[in-house]
């Protein structure tokens, strides 16, 4: 099992999730979060003088699928959350161990 | 006549319910944007309420209550408030202009929605002195200030062409040039911060008995009249906007408070003329006919932002026609369409008309000369991390 | 007596801050909610007050200010208004007849409370509209109409009874028809939104002036006098109740807030009829008694959700008592308990008496039968997910 | 004379509307401190608000409005309002009663700002009791009550010393003898509700029209004076405030919402006796001056949390000078300098400068014995997790 | 060690962390996020047509712990955190390399 | 690669970004959230009893890093969010195993 992680424009969610769905991903979680990336964030033009701007709002995306799955979603991920600009995000992906579900004594273990 | 201890106190207190109004249109929009905007909402209202307050004292009065110049402008003998003192006819001439100030404040207020989002907060100071000049003032003088639309008999009571048609038609035709927001059709843009937009709707729906009540300039039974009537229409537009809604999907609080606000707007020019029943058939069908303008808008893709044109545009048109039908006698000593005066009828729409164009028009020129000069937009990357950061420098999560 | 200016200005005012009181409930109660439902309670607010409006202006008003059938109910000699004119004695009739409106849509609003986080909003409305009609209207004619009570010579100055027993002992009946919230006890359920609970206050303690004041119908010493009381009296039960919260644990500022209203409540009825030092009394003791009705009703594991019952309910009853204790000739023409009158006593306690069970019975029959017709609950899975989404496809979170 | 209706519906009113700068002036604070501390900032306000309705009936206004002992304080002969009643001069004396009542309140609320986020519930409670007491009375005894600043003929329309100079002045004590914040100039302490404060900003503004407006007493051309003026004021402080934050980063809305405070707090004292045009001025100078004490406390590291001193400590202090610099006998009977009355300028001079030493001093002094008995401040840990769950027990997030 | 992290309902909070403390498991990390399973979120029938609520407020605990603690963790948290209906939940179990102490320099690698 | 995740006091957070940025990097994810650590919260005396308040609001950073950036980062986040104090936090360093642009088609796969 992976958890793939991605951080992406909060107005994009609402396409990733729609794109992910068409695909039968479902399962996720979600997370209101800021960032900045390695372009330091975005430089506004402020009266001859520049002014950051770090920590832009981020929308960031959990999911934990099996490992033949991680491929698939990056590529769909990045289909529906590019714009082609800086702050378009980042995937992860991550190892797990265990995924066990709380409902019922359903598990699944890693190796 | 002498000052009235009791009109003057009426007045006195509705020019600071109106004044509540344009911070209640500031919280009113600030929720409806995402929350990167909020504060520039808000802020706008603030600050055209005090370039409006500024403005009027100085030049904006005497435009508007100056004595006439062939019926479009007022002279410039209040210049300064040159001759407006304390003494008075019922109200001291010094209330009746702050009275008037408050409502030239809340119509800038209303215009910053068609441009929400993405526009420099520099340009916006400099568009709005202008537009309250040249468009809101004419206006003002035109159906309050002895211009050719009150001389001609045109009837308005507390505002709708002067301020509902001149700020949802300048909206639109700022939206126009401005350009939709980035991503606009594509992303999501829900309203974010709703609690925050049913507060300011409440502050508008208390504002707005002073705002009607008030346009009476005494404590008397046509304010009365005004109050009651407002209070029905703005209850049967949110009840009708909640219905249509409802049939299409769900009933939604922000459907519900933009009825009533369509049902308060349409009121406006009528509430001293129209009685409780025809008030609840004039709020009512606003809330349709905005519903509807809503759709339409949404359909053709352009981005008036939150709507000043569907609700405030149309529900003005609509309260400018409904006084030339619905108009009684008994009430303001004119009748309208239904009681045989289509005369009246005739009049209505072509005061509305004329508001309608030189509103649009005058804002779309204005519009398109400070995009040529100063730009009118923000970058796309300060539109991107919002205005609140980009123009203010601020943000709502610390 | 003709129209008097200042009384107008007076009585239009105090219409608009009590029409405040609505949404103002609204903030109150929609702080205390998980966020999952502070929409939808602010949104039932909106719905009572617009509902209410129109339910007034057509059948409301007559039916408690018609003239008198039996004690029981006003006449239909002013059904859609007929009658209500601009003209009257001392103010407009129709200014009185939408003073009385905005009394009775914040009643209510105030009853939503027993149902927070589960009742279906058609169901709601439905319920709604017959409750004020079979509840509400009865009991303003009662006590102001020409009615039984007010024959009787009970006090009620301001909607002890009307108002307050109503809505309380009314949320209680309809607490226990469509029982506790799901998890209710198992869960945390605390409030959510306490800043936004603390400005509805702020709304209510500012509109209440105009409640108990504007009760006066004119802008006299006898308003003055319910403008004293009912500030000494809110801010001795915020004390109280405070320093009984701090002893208890810590001194929250919800409890505060409640203190306040407990205290207002308690006023409502007698702040014509007593003077600010019982005004004191009246209200420190009204934040201890709900207080503890409170704790009571939380031991009981009833989930009378937001204590409209507690506050409103026996802080109403409280203050119908207290009236006929406290009452001076001096200020409102009758003696209490306290000046030897004990039959005026005996009237105030048979009125609440009669008021308390009229609105819990016939609440709970009204309940039950929407409940097996329409249903009154949302389904399980609605109410987890909350009603701002379940019930208007929205949400606080964007 | 005999009771006006006018008058009376007027200063009911305007009694209502100040009540509402109290929670105002707890959400324009709660807005700028870090939201652990929110509910703190406007619990304290309620709480001062509540406890000062109690001082004042009870003892308050005796101590200010009774005969007067030696130009200093007022005698105890209406101690509990006896001989307060519900006649007058134009108003009954119970309203002027209650309308001083809410000027206190809002007062000792503007005091909180100096302890943010670090004063003891139990020490401000009694702290606050005391203050009102030996500051606020004399003060107002000093300018209204028949005390040596009145006989001298200070002039102080509306509260520039009274509510402003003392607030200002006293806030800067209590931050001195009670420190810095924890973190002071190391950690970021930034505004973390803007919205809640321009919220806040937006009920001050409202309600400072009644403050001033309603200060004549009647509904009269000075009513209306002040009201014009105020607002202009307001207006002109936002404006230069805000350019002035531009010129040096960004045009914040907290700039310019406390621009606005400050030419509220500036025209407080001369709202009775300057006309529109000198009001831009005083309002605007106001706006930099503000700014300027604020940059000059940051610069400082003087942890004088919410700027009380710097807009109502300094507002105040210009305003009283203002005052005798632009008054005019064509408003308020008394000419300023620029009409060559010097002696008003130094009066008005000698008058803010008094209350100013008076106000530091008494207040230092009561906050050194109230830390040396009580203890004035939380514990470090109780700082550190904020005093919305230290002192209340209650959190915004659930 | 090892990260376990429960997706929970929120309301289940507060027995959550009684039952864990009674265990003598203290150290937390709560976050609010918005998710949806593997049953794409709550249908709601409405007016014939179905209305699908997906992305629910749940909230994240995460903690960081021995190997040995992972096992009874996971059943506390399912004790104390089922309801048995749908929505009840996942947990998740990540590899941990290090722990380090902010306050002090202790500090603990895995492996 | 690896995940650094520091959880810190909220009011640090420009001084470790100061800190961070000084020393080149610049790109981090940053999450509120509540917690206690080992210490079960703050104790408030209150009229003799105790009242324990857990849940402290905290800042998460998230950053994803080369191997050998671990170690300088740890130190950096150590010095400049710590005051010595019971709640300064927690870092915790996590195993990676792709790191992928959305903008682009950039991609880093750990071994
Ligand atoms: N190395 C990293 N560690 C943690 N978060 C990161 C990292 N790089 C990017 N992010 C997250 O991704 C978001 C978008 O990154 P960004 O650099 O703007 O993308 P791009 O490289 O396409 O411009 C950032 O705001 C941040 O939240
Ligand atoms: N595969 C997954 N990846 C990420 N988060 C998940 C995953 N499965 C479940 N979740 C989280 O757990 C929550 C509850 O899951 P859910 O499927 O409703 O539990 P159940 O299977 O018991 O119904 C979801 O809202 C989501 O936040
Ligand atoms: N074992 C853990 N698992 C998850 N989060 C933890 C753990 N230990 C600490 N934390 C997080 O770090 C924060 C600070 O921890 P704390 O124990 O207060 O630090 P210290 O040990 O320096 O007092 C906690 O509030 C919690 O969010």
């Amino acid at each position: 099992m992976k958890t793939v992680k991605a951080v992406i424009r909060p107005e994009k969610l609402e396409d990733v999730k729609a794109a992910l769905e068409e695909k039968g991903y479902f399962a996720m979680t979600v997370t209101e979060v800021k960032g900045r990336g390695a372009q330091k964030g975005i430089c506004l033009q402020y009266r001859g003088k520049q002014i950051k701007v770090d920590m832009i709002p981020k929308t960031e995306i959990e999911m934990v699928v099996g490992d033949e799955d991680v491929r698939p979603i990056i590529e769909i991920v990045r289909k529906s959350a590019r714009t082609g600009k800086f702050g378009d995000g980042k995937i992860f992906v991550y190892p797990v161990d265990i995924v066990a579900a709380i409902r019922n004594d359903d598990e699944i273990v890693s190796e | 006549m002498a000052i009235d201890a009791g009109d003057t106190a009426f007045i006195i207190i509705c020019t600071a319910m109106v004044m509540l109004m344009t911070p209640g249109v500031g919280l009113f929009y600030g929720g409806m944007v995402r929350s990167k905007n909020i504060i520039s909402m808000i802020a706008m209202s603030f600050i055209s309420f005090a370039v409006v307050s500024i403005q009027w004292v100085t030049i904006g009065y005497t435009l508007s209550f100056g004595s006439d110049i062939s019926g479009f402008i007022g002279g410039l003998d209040h210049l300064f408030l040159a001759g407006v003192g304390l003494e008075g006819d019922g109200i001291p001439d010094m209330l009746f202009m702050v009275f008037q100030l408050v409502f030239a404040g809340v119509t800038l207020a209303i215009l910053t929605s068609g441009v929400a989002g993405r526009i420099k907060l520099s340009s916006f100071i400099v568009l709005g002195i202008l537009w309250t000049t040249i468009v809101y003032d004419p206006l003002a003088h035109w159906a309050w200030g002895g211009g050719w639309a009150g001389e001609l008999g045109a009837l308005d009571f507390a505002g709708g062409t002067v301020v509902h048609i001149s700020s949802g038609f300048g909206a639109l035709a700022l939206a126009l040039v401005i350009g939709n927001r980035a991503g606009f059709g594509k992303y999501s843009m829900e309203a974010e911060n709703i609690t925050t937009t049913l507060l300011g709707g409440a502050m508008l729906w208390f504002g707005w008995f002073a705002f009607n009540a008030g346009s009476a300039l005494a404590a008397d039974g046509l304010a009365v009249n005004a109050l009651v009537v407002t209070n029905v229409s703005a209850a049967a537009g949110a009840i009708t906007w909640m219905f249509a809604a409802w049939a299409m999907g769900k009933p939604s609080s922000l459907g519900l408070i933009s009825g009533a606000v369509a049902g308060l707007v349409a009121i406006t020019p009528a509430s001293g003329f129209v009685g409780p029943m025809a008030a609840i058939f004039i709020g009512g069908f606003a809330g349709l006919l905005c519903y509807g303008a809503l759709l339409f808008r949404v359909r053709k893709g352009l981005d008036e932002s939150l709507d000043a044109w569907a609700v405030h545009g149309m529900g003005g048109f609509w309260g400018a026609i409904a006084t030339g039908i619905f108009a009684t006698a008994s009430i303001g000593g004119v009748d309208g369409l239904i009681y045989g005066n289509t005369h009246q009828f005739l009049i209505q729409l072509l005061d509305a008309t004329v508001a309608m164009i030189y509103a649009f028009v005058v804002t779309y020129i204005l519009a398109v000369i400070i995009d040529k000069t100063m730009g009118l937009r923000v970058t796309e990357e300060e539109e991107y991390v919002g205005l609140d950061i980009s123009q203010h420098g601020e943000s709502t999560t610390a």
